[in-house]
């Protein structure tokens, strides 16, 4: 019996973990630790349409069960990705999801285009990157901006479409419902919370770029909330993500509306997270007699 | 390959004040290590795990050795550790010292806490390596034993004169060139230092290779936070201290 | 020499260590511990005109380096207020700063008069609860109605007021600037951000209330990014709070902008918390020969 | 007056699977401590502490019994504190059971790991209490040597029968009850049982306190998080287990 394998919005996962964009490469180095067919998925590195070098460092600062970084969407531009990892990558038997980010409305929907041909299981539109001057946080913090972009991409692309969402927003749900409304086919949430660090013995912020997005298990709370929020206000399915570790993580995010989960952080601390998450709900939906794990997506009974 | 693993602290002391040296046993990794290459070691409570460099390796024991500064709490937390508990570590990380062949001369040069990732790296050349180590004072003085024990020749240099030379590793390097030029150059320690050392290295056409610090999360390549300015063929652009360093061809690191 | 001692919008506090709303009581828990005079103030629990239950339990649930708590404003009222818990309070030789928070503008500009004449010493206007449904985050969360209860408690009042703002909004930089635009003599930042955690055994939010407002360690990065980007906004003073736990925490905070601090939840941890925080200010200030800790106030240097 | 301290653990055992018995050496709160008040105790790695029922005290030692079960992460950590290591405790809180006069009698109840906060109370009565306890199972009883030694009548329950009566407490109280009537009536342990004991002590009459949880931040009555609901003269209102409690006359508590 197949117990952790997901359909998410038309593509089948072999099971919902999914190491999230930004934290695991295109997958090469965690490759020395598991084999990448044990995952669901990649979500890989920001795209971008040319090379970007990203910000100066120091690009990370630890924080209290979390962290801040400010890489800035460092990556070799899509031909790169193209040419040099997606042939790798089709190799590995799990679902690639393509994490991009543009500077412009126009710069997405090319970089969506661009992508078509490829093996390419889902797109993963980047509104949410805090440390990018244009682009990033600047759609995804206004509804209507949102909407835009995403009808631009969802126009010049035949695969499956889901935005990602920034938490540093007063309402998600409006942003959520105005990509619904504009063609997305998923969401993926939460992005990093902005926040700063500062070395007292110098007086200076510890990321070069002053400020960067926090991750890691203290922002689970915020993530399990802002799930719950969107997954109750839109009927696309919902990628869920922020601070996730541990497969009891993975479950609680779920009955709150995730119907797959992504892992980020938690990979640094320790990199067979994923792996471990994995087996944690297999062992979970044995135990409980659940046949397969998308039961409990959004199971959660509000008081 | 990468190994992650819960390992026992074979042997634990403080070698200067807040200086702990610990070994552990981990055959694997022991096996694997190369000079120069680092652990990422995770600190209870903490979220991301401490990069340190592999100081020595005994393959037949199948230990490796870290030797650290506790300078926050994070290291403060690792050096709490007994002998016989648990470490956590992933290891062997980065790129290492290139190693010549045998016969050839080096100079290995460590500035405070940048030197015991000498320690590996002069055994391999034995007495034909020359080790420049220098400190802020006596009482931060370390591993000068233990590069003895290699074989190698040692010269002290301490900011306040209060053990060996009183003066900078760099000046140490100057008068040692005048002397006799190695084949090779291995520095680690301060920016300062090692541009400085860069700089002369240069002058003099000697090959050199520098061990970058940068702030880690992954330590692997992925995450790409660790980033360095390096220049190749004329053109700059951003290294990753875990995986193409922490060691780097002195010539290849924009110094700012 | 008097290291500690800061002026905040025209009142004196003895040190600029200042135990949070909510987190504290009126003080006389935590008077078994050390003295009340030793704190610089104590910002009461939020007080309501009529006396309120608050909500249902479980009203608190752990998460990683921080606490929900969905308490909801529970209080004897604005009367117990002062007949009950001011006659005590004025005491101790210490700030008193009242907490207000009305359903409604009206109630709030009530509130705010019923207190002259008293001997609060600053009025701390709570428009950021995410725990009540009126008032609360609703006045928090829209520039507008920010500026037009600041407008109208100011108007009722001769005391010295501060906002306090709520971090779950796109802008904290534009509700800062709108109270200070209506009369507002100071903010304080932040208040909790929403989240949530659900009892993955029963399928059940751990909290009553389904969602509650997450504080302690975890959010200290996203409060330093924001009394950083407010103190850059405004020109008002800022009071500081969210997660801090140490002296070094303060001192963080304070090189951000914070002219004074708030300590909640890590109180909880360790009761001694402020008079840490205070001894650990004291001695940084003689280590670095620094006259008064106000000089550090935003003295941090982005890159 | 509540003490915050870090205190050395002086003995610590297990006394059934996932059930610990702690003594902690912190003769300040023991020459303090009153029946029924608890203690919220830190865990290493997690923000908020854990309250535990202070299970008995023995003042001439100047030590506290900390008698609990591992029920998910933070009493894990907490279980894992050896002997000789320092536990962080908040000690003695909230409002303690009232103790009668020399002579009364008293019947005490206590279901699962609500037995504890019995041993105490019941130690003050010796032979003129008797104590119920009910345990899923045989290899889940706990404290009857401890109640024996207090010179208190004991009568066992288990739910499966595997060791003394098979039934619920509240069926031994009503026989109990049958054949004498004590003066005061002590419970702790699941809600379904206190509410059954609450109203089988209110058909006849006898005063009975019980002993309630709930989650808790600060322990001491500041943060109101601790809320459960009661009733006095009619009125329906908030009160605060860590504070009014977790002790409370069982006619004022609004059972849902
Ligand atoms: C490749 C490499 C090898 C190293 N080898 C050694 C060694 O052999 N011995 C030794 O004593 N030290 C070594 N260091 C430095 C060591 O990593 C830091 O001193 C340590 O991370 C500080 O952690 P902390 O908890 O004490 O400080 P905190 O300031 O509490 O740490 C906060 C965060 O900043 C990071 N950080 C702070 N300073 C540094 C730094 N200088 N380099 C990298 N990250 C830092 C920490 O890892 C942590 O994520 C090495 C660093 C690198 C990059
Ligand atoms: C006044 C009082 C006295 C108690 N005395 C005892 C005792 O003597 N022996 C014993 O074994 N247990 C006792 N408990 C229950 C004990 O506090 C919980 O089992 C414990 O907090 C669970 O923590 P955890 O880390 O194992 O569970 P987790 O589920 O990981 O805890 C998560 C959070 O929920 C809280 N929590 C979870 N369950 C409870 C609960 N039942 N009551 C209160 N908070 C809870 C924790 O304190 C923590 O904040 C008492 C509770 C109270 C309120
Ligand atoms: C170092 C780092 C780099 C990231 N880069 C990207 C990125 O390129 N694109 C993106 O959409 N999200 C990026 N993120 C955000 C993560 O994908 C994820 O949304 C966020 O970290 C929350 O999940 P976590 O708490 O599990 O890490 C990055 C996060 C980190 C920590
Ligand atoms: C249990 C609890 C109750 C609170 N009640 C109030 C309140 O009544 N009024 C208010 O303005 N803030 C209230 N807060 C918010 C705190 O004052 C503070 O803004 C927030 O907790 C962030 O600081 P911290 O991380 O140091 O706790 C409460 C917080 C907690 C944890
Ligand atoms: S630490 Fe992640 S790429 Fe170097
Ligand atoms: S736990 Fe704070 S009032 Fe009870």
């Amino acid at each position: 019996m197949n117990r952790l394998s997901v359909n998410f919005c038309g593509v089948q996962f072999k099971n919902p973990v999914i190491p999230a964009s930004g934290t695991f490469g295109y997958g090469r180095e965690y490759e020395q630790f598991y084999p990448l067919s044990r995952l669901g998925g990649i979500s890989v590195k920001g795209t971008t349409l040319n090379r970007r070098e990203g910000n100066p460092g120091p690009r990370v600062a630890e924080t209290p069960s979390g962290m801040l970084n400010s890489v800035g969407l460092q990556n070799g531009g899509v031909k790169k990705f193209l040419e040099y990892e997606m042939p790798n990558l089709v190799t590995k038997d799990t679902r690639i999801i393509a994490n991009i980010a543009g500077a412009t409305v126009e710069e997405c929907a090319e970089l969506a285009s661009m992508l078509e041909g490829s093996a390419v299981d889902l797109i993963e539109l980047n509104i949410s990157c805090p440390n990018v001057k244009a682009g990033g946080a600047a759609f995804g913090t206004d509804c209507t901006v949102a909407g835009q972009v995403t009808r631009a991409v969802k126009d010049a692309t035949t695969k499956p479409l889901m935005v990602k969402l920034s938490p540093n927003v007063t309402s998600i749900t409006d942003i959520a419902k105005s990509v619904e409304a504009n063609g997305a086919d998923a969401v993926s949430l939460i992005n990093t919370l902005l926040g700063m660090r500062i070395d007292i013995k110098t007086g200076r912020p510890i990321l070069k770029n002053n400020v960067g997005g926090l991750s890691g298990p203290a922002v689970f709370p915020v993530a399990v909330r802002m799930v719950w929020q969107v997954a109750n206000a839109v009927k696309i399915p919902v990628m869920g993500m922020g601070g996730v570790a541990t497969w009891e993580d993975a479950v609680e995010i779920m009955m709150a509306g995730a119907s797959a989960v992504q892992v980020g952080a938690a990979i640094f601390n320790d990199p067979y997270t994923p792996i471990k998450i994995i087996d944690g709900l297999e062992k979970y939906c044995i135990d409980n007699n659940i046949d397969n794990i998308s039961q409990i997506v959004g199971t959660v009974k509000p008081w | 390959m990468y190994k992650q693993g819960k390992f026992i602290i074979a042997e634990k002391k403080a070698i200067a004040k807040g200086i702990f040296d610990i070994t552990v046993l981990c055959p694997e990794i022991a096996a694997e290590t190369m000079p120069g290459q680092f652990a990422q070691v995770a600190a209870e409570g903490f979220f991301l795990r401490r990069p340190i460099s592999i100081c020595e390796v005994d393959r037949d024991k199948g230990t490796i050795r870290l030797v650290f500064e506790v300078r926050g709490h994070g290291t403060d937390k690792i050096s709490q550790l007994a002998k016989g508990s648990l470490v956590d570590i992933i290891a062997p990380l980065g790129k290492s010292f290139t190693v010549l062949e045998k016969g050839k001369k080096a100079i290995c040069i460590g500035g405070g806490i940048g030197t015991p990732p000498m320690v590996e790296i002069a055994k391999a050349y034995g007495e034909n390596a020359t080790v420049i180590s220098g400190f802020r004072s006596a009482n931060a003085v370390i591993l000068q034993e233990d590069f003895k024990a290699n074989g190698n020749k040692t010269i002290l240099c301490t900011d306040d004169g209060t053990a060996g030379i009183k003066g900078f590793v760099t000046d140490a390097l100057s008068s040692e060139l005048a002397k006799e030029k190695p084949d090779i150059i291995y520095a680690c320690g301060p920016m300062m230092m090692l541009k400085g050392v860069t700089q002369i290295a240069a002058e003099n056409g000697i090959y050199c290779e520098v061990s970058l610090e940068q702030r880690m999360a992954c330590g692997v390549g992925a995450c790409l936070v660790c980033v360095c300015r390096t220049v190749k063929n004329g053109e700059e652009f951003n290294s990753h201290v875990c995986k193409d360093g922490p060691v780097f061809d002195s010539k290849e690191v924009v110094f700012e």
